[in-house]
């Protein structure tokens, strides 16, 4: 039913020898998202805005989310969104409203 | 040691000195800001950052530049399939460890945010200086 | 020459394409404007242009890769559900916050024209 | 003789019955409407069973002298889990069985103080279960698993006073640097898989020694590092020196049986996990031996330093509960000066003298401490006050318990026919046959200084004349009669001593020299041999 | 031609991200941070789409529809925050 | 400046990296894993292999299998902290959480509202899907409960608590949870107690059969691949999962403000 026009040998083979190839690509998306989530801890654990310093660490938990699927670990990001980016924030931000926004000096 | 596989091992060093760079970051956090919630963010980040290391040691570099690994799953379950998985599956017990310590982190954090609740029904305030001071 | 495969591909790389430059649009678009309200549109690029258009998209180039075998259909149903998801629950999202955000009075019209629902917060 | 069919059958539902009662606990509590009696009858039927499976499981280990291995879901060892109990497990399970029978019972005596009493005893039941999974485990992955149920337990319990500030924050205190704590040994053992490729003890104990890859010295560094994390967490659980801070806040701050639970059984866990790392997994001829004699002589010194600092604390105190506490860090200083003689290589029946002298302390601190935090509860509870002056004289009122008390007193000073005078004794004998006189001397001197804090708190509440006077309560004689019989189990196990010199022995010689027998055993149970399965293991 | 759309998108998408989380980090206001962060993860959704064909894993789309859930709860719990203070009101 | 903190901060990292690449390249991955690993993933799901074929779990998916069969007394015990946590929240605020407040609360806009109405049952079906197949696909319990638990907690902060509240309160919750994982202990100790019965041995946790413990629970119901104890502790742990995160929630929000009296 299909043809192979478009297929010369494998979805990779072009990539391998002509552009970055495919491993590359991998790891600097690793690289840069890791790079992202430092970025994001520094700035959660900076900043005096609790609130803030919610949603920061929702974003390093995203970051740490593409790396558990760069690192091939489905299982766990199906385990760690929920818990990271679903469950901690939203008690976070409860226990928040219920207590102090912000941090003194 | 060629270009490309430099590049390669570079890239895979940043990715692991970025988990070290948030475990620093996050145990300064737990241990010198003097705010309940936010030591409470910084040891989640810290357990995340564990976890994170332990799955990068379960994992598997790239076969050939056309063989990528493969998920810990087989789909394919005939004899060959299987024999063949062995050899690209990503290593599955890490992941198991971390699927197990995610959850445990999740308990002692939620308690921990339980316990912050009743810490600020006494003192009024989640500032550790302060209830250091008002504990007296 | 030209089957089913080849057509599902093109459209597919289209839709990607697009994507992919609505995306980088909406990213530059975000720096560009100057309010939460504004950059609530470039928000809005990146989510339908730039996810859902780019997520049916792979759905199609998935149905036309043979490694995948009978999993594709697999892959293909999880990116639909996805791209109708983020189809009613991005624009959800986006509204919700922008009406928290008014509500709360986080965020000021600036530069302003008119504001209809709470003069206050123009200029 | 105990047949091995009926020991295994007992180990191997122990743990999981134990947590299906705690999942039971809450609902038979709303479904009989009962606060107290159901969640009390399921509490003393887990803790029932408990103790007649330690003693079987001891029993066998200890006749037929080799180790007990259960495999859960069949496994063998390295690819599922293992339960693998020696004397040295054994022992310390069945102590901990034993001192939590009558701290259940005093429970229910103690819990007219709560309200919705069914979440205290579910809490309970979740430590005991932490304490017998991590004594008994032999991965250690599992290891970690059950520390964390045991540490969620007693944060709970910590905090169950909730209307004292002080409870609240002395758990969030101890919570918080537990996680950490925790996390860094779950790091630890993230490290110890990349390099050596297993998390089972037995593979862990072989591979350590007879494998020839981990000869690389990047291996060696990170092994290391892993064990100095490792023993971070443990000896925050057990309250070793520089990390003993969370201890005087949180453990009195607990319920009274609570108190008598995590100071008398929950710092055994990082003791015995502890000598476990140091002596099983990590031994002398192991890869990492030159750096393991400078761990223990580190241990050695901070087990000084903390008996000391421990003794000299409990004089300052007047509160009843924070004396007993700081005695707590006095004697787990004393078991860790025992347990570190493994640096004096070359010695090896000094060696052995010590740590069944630390062992026998573990015991004599456990049954002593339980008691004493037991029959504090009774007094506080006649004056509603745990501080020494308000307490003044009320051990007239309650005789049997006053007794009780100052055996308890003198057991953990060392008085002569009392056990804890033998587990003295044979540290300091063993480290005399190594020729180090100076700890011997050390540790008369940590007695000597908290006898004389013994001997206040003994004034205050005997001796002392009382202020106001001080009605008996009703409905408290079986309460004293329990306490009256840990208090004989003192003196005669202190009388019987001589008898029972075999079995410490045992168990240290397990620990420290029978690690062959404590691998073979777990690789027995690989089935077609180890060569079979090679290609699996490095 | 579809290499060069899988390789060329996630690079795209990549740059997207990057540029975005300076907004997500930045950002004047609280709106701004949680409207970046939400973008962000709808491209990060495409990026798996993409990854997932890219690594030959149909198994991993399936990590796509939690993830999508779960940013849409955290834009509520914000704006619920910011409009009533209170999540349960 | 934070910016030049952030700056300083990546190129400290990106030095690190470096110098990581060039002192210790063999922490990197490679392309072995450990041998343990290896044998998981040839053994996970294997009725070929003439040894390895009495070891096999006969589930495909590596991370379940080894979750809840190699090393489900892990599991068991995770799922107990999980948990004794909760139990220690309820410790924590026993009396003070009052049945909510009698008026309707306001809840977020209409639209938002019936968006959430057309997409509960999809998230549900996705959640059912995502756990009970488990032992094929990522995913298992704990996953597809929590899941489900989006259903709950969007009703909590998009209507009110007490649009919930009509519906299951506190203790509906716990007893939920308490039965499911009673359920999965159960199935854990279930071919242990067949075992006693029959006077065949059996182990605690054990699902397919092993040499010299013949019993096996069942790999195929109808032509579908359930791996035997795998499903049941996925159901289980599903519903279980799916309350626990409403109960962890609900606490929190539920509990009033507390007057202690002053410091004791």
């Amino acid at each position: 039913m299909y043809s192979h026009a478009w297929q010369t040998s494998s979805i990779l083979s072009y990539v391998g020898e002509k552009m970055i190839p495919g491993e590359t690509l991998h790891y600097l998306v690793m690289a840069v998202t890791a790079l992202i989530s430092v970025v994001a801890t520094y700035m959660a654990i900076t900043e005096k805005d609790l609130l803030k310093a919610v949603i920061f660490s929702a974003l390093q938990s995203g970051m740490y989310a593409i790396l558990y699927f760069l690192l091939l670990a489905p299982d766990i990001l199906l385990v760690y969104i929920p818990v990271a980016v679903g469950l901690i924030p939203g008690v976070l931000i409860v226990l928040i409203s219920k207590t102090e926004r912000w941090e003194k000096e | 040691m060629e270009p490309t596989e430099f590049l390669n091992l570079y890239l895979l060093s940043v990715t692991i000195a970025s988990l070290l760079a948030n475990v620093a970051i996050s145990l300064y956090g737990v241990f010198y800001k003097p705010h309940y919630t936010k030591k409470i963010i910084a040891v989640s980040i810290l357990s995340d950052s564990a976890n994170t290391i332990a799955i990068f040691i379960g994992f598997r570099r790239w076969l050939s530049p056309s063989q990528p690994p493969s998920v810990a799953i087989a789909t394919n379950l005939s004899r060959e399939g299987i024999e063949k998985f062995a050899n690209v599956g990503v290593d599955p017990l890490p992941q198991a460890l971390v699927l197990t310590a995610i959850v445990i982190g999740l308990a002692v954090t939620l308690f921990l945010i339980y316990l912050g609740y009743m810490l600020y029904c006494h003192y009024k305030t989640l500032d550790m200086r302060e209830i250091r001071r008002l504990k007296g | 020459m030209l089957d089913g495969a080849t057509v599902l591909r093109v459209i597919g790389s289209a839709l990607v394409c697009l994507g992919a430059f609505a995306a980088v649009v909406s990213a530059i678009g975000f720096h560009r404007f100057k309010n939460f309200y504004l950059r609530l549109h470039a928000s809005t690029v990146g989510t339908i242009w730039g996810t859902v258009y780019a997520l049916v998209g792979t759905a199609l180039i998935s149905l036309t890769i043979e490694e995948f075998g009978a999993t594709k259909w697999f892959i293909f149903g999880n990116i639909i559900v996805t791209a109708i998801l983020v189809f009613l629950l991005g624009s959800a999202g986006s509204h919700t916050l922008a009406r928290g955000v008014h509500k709360a009075r986080v965020a000021r019209v600036q530069p302003c024209v008119a504001d209809k629902l709470d003069p206050e917060l123009c200029g | 003789m105990v047949p091995e069919t009926l020991a295994l059958n007992l180990l191997g539902p122990l743990t999981p019955t134990l947590i299906i009662l705690v999942f039971l606990t809450p609902l038979f509590a709303k479904v009989f409407r009962s606060d107290r009696k159901a969640p009390f009858i399921l509490a003393l039927l887990g803790v029932l069973y408990s103790v007649v499976a330690s003693t079987i499981v001891f029993l066998y280990v200890y006749q037929s002298g080799k180790p007990l291995v259960y495999l859960y879901g069949g496994w063998p060892p390295h690819f599922g889990i293992v339960y693998e109990v020696d004397a040295f497990n054994a022992l310390l399970a069945m102590l901990t069985s034993w001192v939590m029978l009558p701290i259940v019972l005093y429970s229910y005596w103690y819990s007219h103080h709560f309200d919705e009493a069914s979440w205290y005893y579910t809490l309970l039941l979740g430590l005991l279960t932490g304490l017998l999974g991590v004594i008994y485990t032999g991965d250690a992955f599992n290891l970690f698993v059950m520390l964390e149920v045991l540490s969620i337990s007693a944060y709970g319990l910590v905090a169950y006073h909730r209307e004292r500030a002080e409870a609240v924050e002395a758990a969030a205190k101890y919570a918080l640097i537990g996680l950490v704590a925790t996390t860094m040994y779950f790091f630890a053992l993230i490290l110890i898989y990349a390099g050596i490729g297993s998390v089972n003890m037995a593979l862990l104990a072989m591979l350590s020694r007879f494998s020839q890859t981990l000869n690389d010295p990047g291996v060696r560094y990170l092994t290391l590092l892993a064990l100095a994390l490792s023993l971070w967490a443990f000896t925050y659980k057990s309250a070793l020196f520089p990390n003993h801070f969370w201890l005087p806040d949180a453990h009195p701050e607990a319920p009274t049986p609570v108190s008598a639970a995590l100071s008398g059984l929950v710092v055994n866990v990082g003791i015995y996990a502890t000598a476990r790392f140091l002596y099983t997994l990590f031994g002398s001829d192991s890869m990492l031996s030159g750096y393991r004699e400078a761990v223990l002589v580190v241990i050695l010194m901070l087990g000084v330093v903390s008996g000391v600092v421990g003794a000299m604390m409990m004089l300052l105190q007047r509160d009843i509960k924070r004396l007993l506490a700081y005695s707590t860090i006095s004697h787990v200083g004393i078991a860790y000066i025992g347990l570190s003689a493994g640096f004096l290589t070359g010695y090896e029946e000094a060696v052995k003298i010590a740590v069944a002298g630390a062992i026998t302390h573990v015991v004599a601190h456990s049954i002593a401490k339980a008691l004493l935090f037991m029959s504090s509860g009774v007094f506080i509870d006649a004056t509603g006050s745990r501080d020494l002056d308000d307490l003044q004289g009320v051990g007239r009122q309650y005789p049997l318990t006053s007794i009780s008390m100052i055996i308890g007193f003198l057991s953990l000073a060392g008085f002569i026919p009392l056990i804890g005078f033998y587990s003295k004794l044979l540290i300091a004998y063993g480290y005399f046959v190594a020729g180090l006189a100076i700890i011997p001397v050390l540790i008369i001197v940590i007695s000597a200084i908290s006898l004389l804090g013994y001997m206040k708190a003994i004034v205050a509440i005997v001796f002392g004349v009382p202020r106001k006077s001080v009605e008996r309560k009703m409905g408290i004689g079986w309460v004293e009669v329990t306490l009256f019989l840990m208090a004989l189990s003192l003196i005669v196990l202190g009388i019987l001593f001589y008898y029972l010199t075999p079995i410490f022995e045992k168990a240290s010689l397990d620990l420290v020299k029978n690690v062959g027998t404590y691998v073979n055993e777990a690789l027995n149970y690989i089935p077609g041999g180890l060569s079979k399965w090679l290609p699996y293991m490095r | 031609m579809l290499e060069f759309v899988i390789i060329g998108g996630i690079i795209a998408y990549t740059i997207g991200i990057a540029l975005l989380s300076v907004i997500a980090v930045k950002g004047p206001t609280i709106g701004d941070q949680v409207l970046a962060i939400d973008t962000i993860t709808y491209f990060t959704l495409v990026i798996f789409s993409l990854l997932a064909i890219l690594l030959k894993q149909s198994l991993l789309t399936v990590t796509l529809i939690p993830l999508a859930l779960w940013v849409y709860a955290l834009d509520v719990y914000v704006s619920k925050y910011l409009i009533s203070g209170d999540l349960g009101a | 400046m934070r910016i030049v903190e952030i700056a300083v901060i990546i190129l400290i990292v990106l030095a690190f990296g470096l110098l990581i690449t060039v002192a210790f390249s063999y922490i990197a991955p490679g392309t072995r894993i450990r041998p343990l690993g290896e044998f998981y993933l040839y053994a996970t799901y294997n009725p070929y292999d003439p040894i390895v074929r009495l070891f096999t779990v006969m589930s495909p998916e590596g991370v379940t299998a080894i979750v809840w069969d190699f090393r489900g007394l892990d599991t068991l015990f995770e799922t107990s902290v999980f948990y004794l946590a909760i139990i220690g929240a309820l410790a924590l605020t026993r009396g003070l959480m009052p049945a909510p407040r009698s008026e309707e609360g306001q809840g977020l806009s209409v639209i938002v509202k019936s968006v959430t109405k057309i997409t509960a049952p999809m998230i549900l079906a996705v959640g059912a899907s995502v756990g009970l197949h488990g032992h094929l696909t990522p995913g298992g319990g704990f996953q597809g409960g929590s899941v489900i638990a989006v259903i709950p907690m969007l009703m909590i902060v998009i209507f009110s608590v007490l649009f919930l509240a009509k519906r299951m309160n506190v203790t509906g919750f716990l007893i939920l949870r308490s039965i499911g994982l009673a359920i999965i202990g159960f199935t854990g100790v279930a071919l242990f107690i067949a075992g006693l019965v029959l006077g065949v041995p059996a182990w605690v946790f054990q699902n397919m059969p092993k040499p010299g413990a013949p019993l096996s629970m069942p790999v195929e119901v109808h032509g579908a691949l359930i791996s035997g104890t795998l499903w049941f502790f996925n159901l289980a742990e599903m519903v279980a999962v799916a309350s626990g995160f409403s109960i962890a929630f609900l606490i929190l929000l539920l509990v009033k403000e507390v007057e202690f009296r002053g410091k004791s």
